[in-house]
């Protein structure tokens, strides 16, 4: 694998980006006004932050990825690998397996719909 | 000095940093953010040690996952610079701090007394491994280890169950 | 027994890296890690030393799994990290649930919770 | 030691050279999309600058560059700007991955046409594109406004919901060609459909031997998902104006806007390349073999090294206008369907791809156990 590579164009695009911003930062005239450095509000008078509600949902459907994701990572390797288990004699014992561990999924998937996990209002 | 050599130094020096910064940063964003930075340089060192597989596992669940997970709870929570970040009292403080220099200093000690017979030789490889470990790693996994497989099933089951429970637990969906 | 540590021990600690190296590394990480979580308050910054700590014994499991020739060390980091997650999705559900009650996640706050 | 800084200062020119494509290819994809959705929409478009418009993103280039800068008053410097820088990493790297052409042999050296060779380029794709998620999660706390913030969240919710469709759609392409590999992929797409079904050896000449015959499902449910990633109408849920004026990148302006542009141009490039080379065979040509090229192109030059970039170059031009075909699709789609709602996109997402994909991977396992067994 080129690690080397992979960090070298890394840097490249990180420097890249920066030096851009640098530009056109330098290029751009500059006055202060307070009025524009506030955030964008539609026109009124900005309003204090701490306010804003923000739905749990968001959080819940960020748990679920990560159990659902980790599920979908524990095919990858059976998905390379199940050629060479049929070719070997064990191709319906490792589908039998497989087949369980995606039957977990299905009823885990089928109870997060059921209980109203996914519902967005 | 070889390229893999310098590799491993600069990665090393680059997680070494990045792990420090995750426990001295005073904004928990801030902490979380290079957490993430770790995991990333955590997994390209598993390149350096050819689990190819493995780097790009660890890039998905953790850096775009778990990672993403305590980012946004962060940024749900919307916390500012802690007033008290740190634990209070400097005679504990120090305690504890001394008490992990030590554990690192015996940890570090026993790698460096035991480096000459470790494994007998130390830089080489006993068995070369493939360039390709990622098939070999799926045959072990489902032949030898298909019970711990199937359990871990299991358990992301349950935790997909308990989670949901625990998040919309006091009735609402919606924080107050 | 002074032969065999001149034939294997690495030459030069820089020039040459083994073994001991990725162990060191690891174990530096974890000590940061284990720092995090008796300094810090915040119970999520907590959290996340306690996953500094498991991708540290990550990197040794890989470390050696690669210097043994075995593959088990890697299988054995597959399940490591399914853990973590699990831990960390149902520890944050347990954080978000306290904090929306009472709107602190101070870990001094939590002995509070005792009945 | 020569030979070493020799690879080392191609591949690092060969990555550069990756990476300005796909820089270089947003202002035509821009100047594409503009005058496409004005033909879409019965207008002209951008037509004064240069012939066809053409020269307007120049104009708009130098225009972004003396824009002034400032910064919101209750951003996080550093959050603020490392976002549109943090945006053109992931893109390049799972960019830089892809195979966009045969390999050249120049004498005994050869030259791949692609960044690097990745072994798990499947795994490093994916884990490499789950980053882009911090880009927007940094802008949307950076800027200290709450549509921001609101935005990333919608738009980080929505890409990780489509991940998993994605990764699951891809089992399927996985099982079927048994391997993470990118190029050998593409090398078991070559040449016309032919597959052993129960011991029958079935031969249909007349169609290429792509994956999109053998995993249509797969297929069209991995191209929905790349629409999501991409933050792509009908998926953009991140910035609709009524309701967050433009998601998280409200705060943004000038070159840092160019840059999330870049980002997000190069995410439906990724996604499409993706595309191509699980689906639609690659860089090859259908009908025509790679030896069968090679062949008409030593029959053209005399020289071997020529004919070998001859082959080269018409492999890329094949991948480029699939991947031309593919970005057309994309804006077509934008400026043709509305956007969803929100509850309607996480629905489709979890309650219909994801279940859709979980069945075409059973059925992909099942199908390959009974035709090899």
């Amino acid at each position: 694998m080129p690690l080397g590579g992979v960090l070298f164009i890394t840097i490249f695009v990180i420097i890249f980006g920066c030096f851009l911003l640098f530009v056109a930062s330098k290029l751009g005239k500059r006055s202060y006004d307070p009025v524009k450095q506030q955030t964008y509000e539609c026109g009124i008078p900005a309003q204090e932050k701490k306010d804003t509600k923000i739905s749990v949902k968001f959080y819940l459907t960020a748990i679920l990825f990560i159990v659902f994701d980790i599920e979908i990572i524990f095919m990858y390797p059976w998905a390379t690998t199940f050629r060479d288990f049929i070719s070997s004699g064990q191709g319906l014992f490792v589908l039998i397996s497989m087949m369980a561990f995606i039957l977990v999924f299905i009823f885990g998937l089928f109870w997060e719909v059921k209980s109203k996990a996914l519902d967005w209002e | 000095m070889s390229p893999d050599v310098f590799l491993f130094w600069f990665l090393a020096i680059l997680t070494v940093i990045s792990g420090l910064m995750v426990v001295l940063m005073t904004n928990p964003v801030f902490s979380a953010l290079s957490l993430a930075m770790t995991m990333v340089l955590i997994g390209a060192l598993f390149v350096t040690l050819n689990a190819t597989f493995l780097a790009g596992v660890q890039l998905i669940v953790y850096a775009g996952a778990v990672m993403v997970l305590f980012v946004m709870v962060l940024m749900l929570f919307d916390l500012k610079n802690e007033i008290y970040a740190f634990t209070r009292g400097k005679i504990s403080g120090a305690f504890k701090v001394g008490s992990v220099g030590i554990l690192a200093g015996l940890v570090i000690g026993s790698i460096g007394l035991t480096a000459s017979t470790l494994l007998q030789s130390s830089t080489a490889p006993l068995v070369s491994m493939s360039g390709d470990t990622t098939k070999d790693l799926g045959k072990i996994l489902f032949s030898q280890y298909l019970l711990g497989f199937e359990a871990l099933g299991a358990l992301l089951l349950i935790v997909a169950v308990g989670a949901v429970a625990l998040a919309r637990s006091k009735g609402g969906t919606h924080a107050k | 027994m002074r032969a065999r540590k001149v034939a294997h021990m690495p030459s030069n600690f820089i020039l040459e890296v083994g073994l001991p190296h990725y162990l060191v590394l690891s174990s530096l990480l974890f000590v940061t890690g284990m720092a995090g979580v008796l300094l810090r308050r915040n119970a999520i910054v907590m959290m996340m030393s306690i996953e500094l700590m498991l991708n540290a014994v990550n990197l040794s499991f890989v470390a050696f799994s690669r210097y043994l020739g075995l593959l088990e060390g890697q299988v054995m980091v597959f399940f490591v990290m399914t853990i973590a997650a699990a831990e960390a999705a149902v520890g944050l559900a347990l954080v978000v649930a306290i904090f929306k009650r009472f709107k602190e996640v101070n870990i001094r706050f939590f002995e509070h919770l005792k009945g | 030691m020569g030979n070493d800084i020799f690879e080392i200062t191609v591949n690092c020119v060969k990555l550069i050279i990756v990476f300005l494509l796909m820089v270089q290819a947003v202002p035509v994809l821009v100047w594409l999309e503009r005058r496409g959705s004005a033909f879409i929409q019965n207008r002209f478009g951008p037509n004064r600058v240069g012939p066809l418009g053409l020269l307007q993103l120049l104009a708009d280039a130098v225009k972004f560059l003396f824009k002034e800068e400032f910064i919101p008053e209750h951003g996080i410097r550093f959050l603020y700007y490392g976002a549109p820088v943090m945006a053109l990493v992931p893109a390049t790297l799972a960019f830089a991955a892809i195979p966009l052409g045969y390999p050249l042999q120049w004498d005994s050296y050869i030259f791949r046409i692609q960044g690097f060779e990745v072994n798990v380029g499947i795994v490093y794709v994916l884990g490499a594109s789950s980053l882009a998620v911090y880009s927007i999660l940094m802008a949307g706390f950076g800027s200290g406004n709450k549509y921001s913030l609101m935005g990333a969240l919608r738009a980080t919710a929505q890409v990780v919901s489509y991940e998993l469709a994605l990764g699951l759609a891809i089992v399927g392409a996985i099982l079927l060609y048994g391997t993470f590999n990118l190029t050998e992929m593409v090398a078991a797409q070559q040449g016309s459909l032919q597959f052993a079904f129960m011991g029958h050896a079935v031969n249909l000449s007349w169609l290429p031997n792509w994956g999109i015959f053998y995993q249509p499902l797969g297929a069209v449910i991995f191209f929905a998902a790349t629409f999501a990633e991409s933050n792509r109408l009908p998926f953009d849920l991140a910035e609709g104006e009524a309701e967050l004026v433009a998601g998280f990148h409200t705060e943004y302006g000038g070159f840092k806007m160019l840059l999330f542009f870049i980002g997000e141009y190069g995410h439906m490039m990724v996604g499409s390349a993706l595309m191509i080379v699980f689906y639609l065979g690659g860089y090859g040509i259908p009908g025509v073999t790679i030896p069968e090229l090679q062949q008409w192109a030593a029959g053209v030059t005399s020289s071997a090294n020529a004919a070998s970039a001859l082959v080269s170059l018409i492999t890329f031009v094949s991948f480029t206008v699939k991947l031309a075909v593919f970005m057309w699709i994309f804006i077509q789609v934008r400026w043709t369907l509305p956007r969803f709602r929100y509850d309607q996109l996480m629905e489709l997402g979890w309650k219909t791809m994801l279940p859709w994909a979980l069945g075409n991977t059973i059925l992909t396992a099942i199908v390959l156990y009974i035709a090899k067994a």
